[in-house]
């Protein structure tokens, strides 16, 4: 019986790389302080892997023939891939994988009923996985990393409903298929609100942003599977908002528990909003699937 | 209100695949930035998907259904892709094109 | 406004190709004359394009990132593939596509949240379209083909319910977003009992075949929808009975019909039952959707 | 009562790649005719999924988790692929793994 030992939802805006050095003080703050917390909280989960789920940004498959869900098997990972590179402006890395942990989940999710797709090569990744890596310094801690690459953005998408869903049946197979008393370290990696490709590309939306950010910490999944839906996050910025359905799954694998956020930074040159949520695990998890009323 | 054009995006325009190809293959991009025609002869482009990519018309390509990811990756293709100078342009050379206004006025 | 003109449900059975010539006569004479009234009627019906959904059989897309639809957009499709010739034993053929007409279709189904994938360049046929494009001589009629490969065999696998929802989509995009006056042919080939690859590779099921025979020509679909289960055609040979998911696909489109069947035959050397249905559609189909009660 | 291996199937295994790639790849089917053992070496095959591919033992490999669509172009692979000679051997073959019977018993 495996068990969540960590769980957090952070966005990946790419440019909060490349133009830190340009931002004001305050939010170069926010930024430096959540991802520090990052990778202290999980050091001190002392994880045997870490999952991320993270949009894909139509990097890895075609628009015509896009999976809602692909799972990286390789046995390492390396980013970020070569034209995201001055994009991103991050370092390049490498962070161990996990193949026995990916079929594990792959088998597990087909099984549940859930379609995933499994790449046994090499993924490309652009901010969605390399952002937290390097800026959380992940790929120090030495922990493989096993990463879900999800559909946010091409219809039909997977909704609320159905992430949540998605993140039940990851903490099944966590408690169920995986190898006992492993240590599981979760995060959902996308948002808060923004319009890449959009005529509001420098739009942020503040009110929404500080609306979710309580609502992700506030355990009350019942509001997040009711309010948090496709129609308002694309309201608040178009095919950007909505890799908030990252942190739904993981919301759906811990169940209801409160969070604690590190700051809500806004700068226009970021063209994001940003915020981040690490979820307080009760000790054990007991039941981490059922549903509190709310 | 804006409403969302994810949901009415077209699946089927030609242009995803050379916006797709460009991303992973950086002798198409080479051969892209020297031989632009060239490059868009290999693909099925309608007409006017053809010329709006050639006018740099975002507007254009977007209200006949390009998915509006792939419409940021084309501007970083057609002005630059690093983080600090290219890309700042793409950004602001494609606001103008969707809403009709440069950046700053 | 575009119309359904025909429909038909129709077995591919590779061995009833290759072996046909050793079949015995009134094996012999049920297979021609349900080829035969296949070509005769869809000519008869002057159709605008044929669309064919069939079992993919894992032919064009990797187990671990298998679509449920696949839509060949391509201006021609040629077939068999190479590895298939020498086991189907058929001809070569050629037959138009429609790149217009399957552009439609995938935008339509995207756009009424059903994820069907779609190639441009060639597809791997094997017996799925072969056989009733070379037994039926369909290529002969000068009419094009649009192919939708479907996954029957690879869990999670879209069962009757969302194999008839795909079919009155199908119904609502012929009717609403195929150009004015296009006269559509369907047909849904796979089945009927059999066992590829299975312990019971020679059994066939003549019960289940002849119940299914008429459950189909019944035009009862809510018995269908409720009868023709995953676990019962299972049941009935594990991995190729359920290719009978593409007929309810054509039945979704249809709406309730009744239909004609042109006999069942048996031959163990086929390994599948075989036996057609052709529907008799309402002139001009007026509610093509909407199911009756039985 | 038979219950149906496709649910149980453990899509993971590489031997559906090996497969996949056989019927894709007349070269590599060449070559797996001529040195079978230097074609699985390059696959990530599991030590018992290996040995149950050289043993034929198709038994093994369903119980393990192979798709059994296939298990048995695999076994035509094997076997034989044409219609009136080799993939009736193969199918007999395949069915006598699965049921400890030669066909005709
Ligand atoms: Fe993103
Ligand atoms: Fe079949």
């Amino acid at each position: 019986m495996g068990e969540i030992v960590f769980a957090a939802g952070i966005p990946h805006l790419p440019a909060m790389v490349g133009l830190y050095d340009r931002a004001p003080p305050d939010v170069q703050a926010i930024v430096h302080n959540s991802f520090e917390a990052l990778h202290a909280e999980i050091k001190a989960a002392r994880p045997d892997v870490i999952i991320v789920f993270a949009n894909d940004h139509l990097a890895n498959s075609r628009i015509r023939g896009y999976p809602d869900f692909l799972i990286g098997m390789a046995d390492e990972h390396r980013g970020p891939h070569e034209w995201f590179k001055p994009w991103i402006g991050c370092r390049d890395y490498a962070i161990k994988g996990d193949r026995n942990v990916a079929a594990t989940l792959f088998r597990g999710m087909i099984r549940r009923g859930i379609r995933l797709f499994a790449e046994p090569g090499a993924l490309k990744f652009d901010d969605n996985i390399s952002v937290p890596v390097t800026m959380g310094n992940l790929d120090s801690l030495g922990i493989p990393l096993v990463p879900v690459l999800q559909n946010c953005i091409v219809p039909p998408i997977p909704e609320q409903q159905r992430c949540y869903e998605v993140g039940q049946a990851l903490a099944d197979i966590i408690e169920i298929d995986l190898a006992p008393d492993m240590r599981v370290a979760l995060i959902g990696s996308g948002g808060l609100s923004h319009e890449p490709g959009g005529s509001r590309y420098y739009v942020i939306d503040e009110a929404f942003d500080r609306w979710f950010l309580d609502l992700a910490a506030s355990g009350d999944h019942d509001r997040v599977l009711k309010e948090l839906t496709f129609e308002r996050m694309e309201a608040s910025g178009s095919g950007g908002t909505v890799e908030l359905f990252s942190w739904v799954v993981i919301m759906g694998a811990t169940g209801p528990c409160k969070g604690r956020s590190f700051g809500y930074a806004i700068h226009r040159d970021f063209r994001c909003g940003f915020g981040a949520v690490i979820w307080d695990l009760e000790p054990q998890t007991a039941q981490p699937r059922e549903q509190v009323p709310a | 209100m804006t409403t969302s054009r994810l949901k009415s995006y077209d699946p089927s325009l030609a242009v995803h695949d050379l916006v797709q190809d460009l991303k992973w293959d950086p002798d198409l991009r080479e051969a892209f930035a020297r031989d632009e025609a060239g490059v868009l002869d290999r693909y099925p482009l309608q007409g006017a998907e053809r010329l709006a990519i050639e006018k740099r018309d975002f507007k254009a390509l977007y209200d006949m259904g390009m998915h509006p990811y792939l419409g940021g990756q084309l501007s970083r293709l057609i002005w630059g892709n690093d983080a600090g100078g290219g890309a700042i342009l793409a950004v602001n050379n494609l606001v103008a094109s969707l809403t009709g206004k440069r950046q700053g006025e």
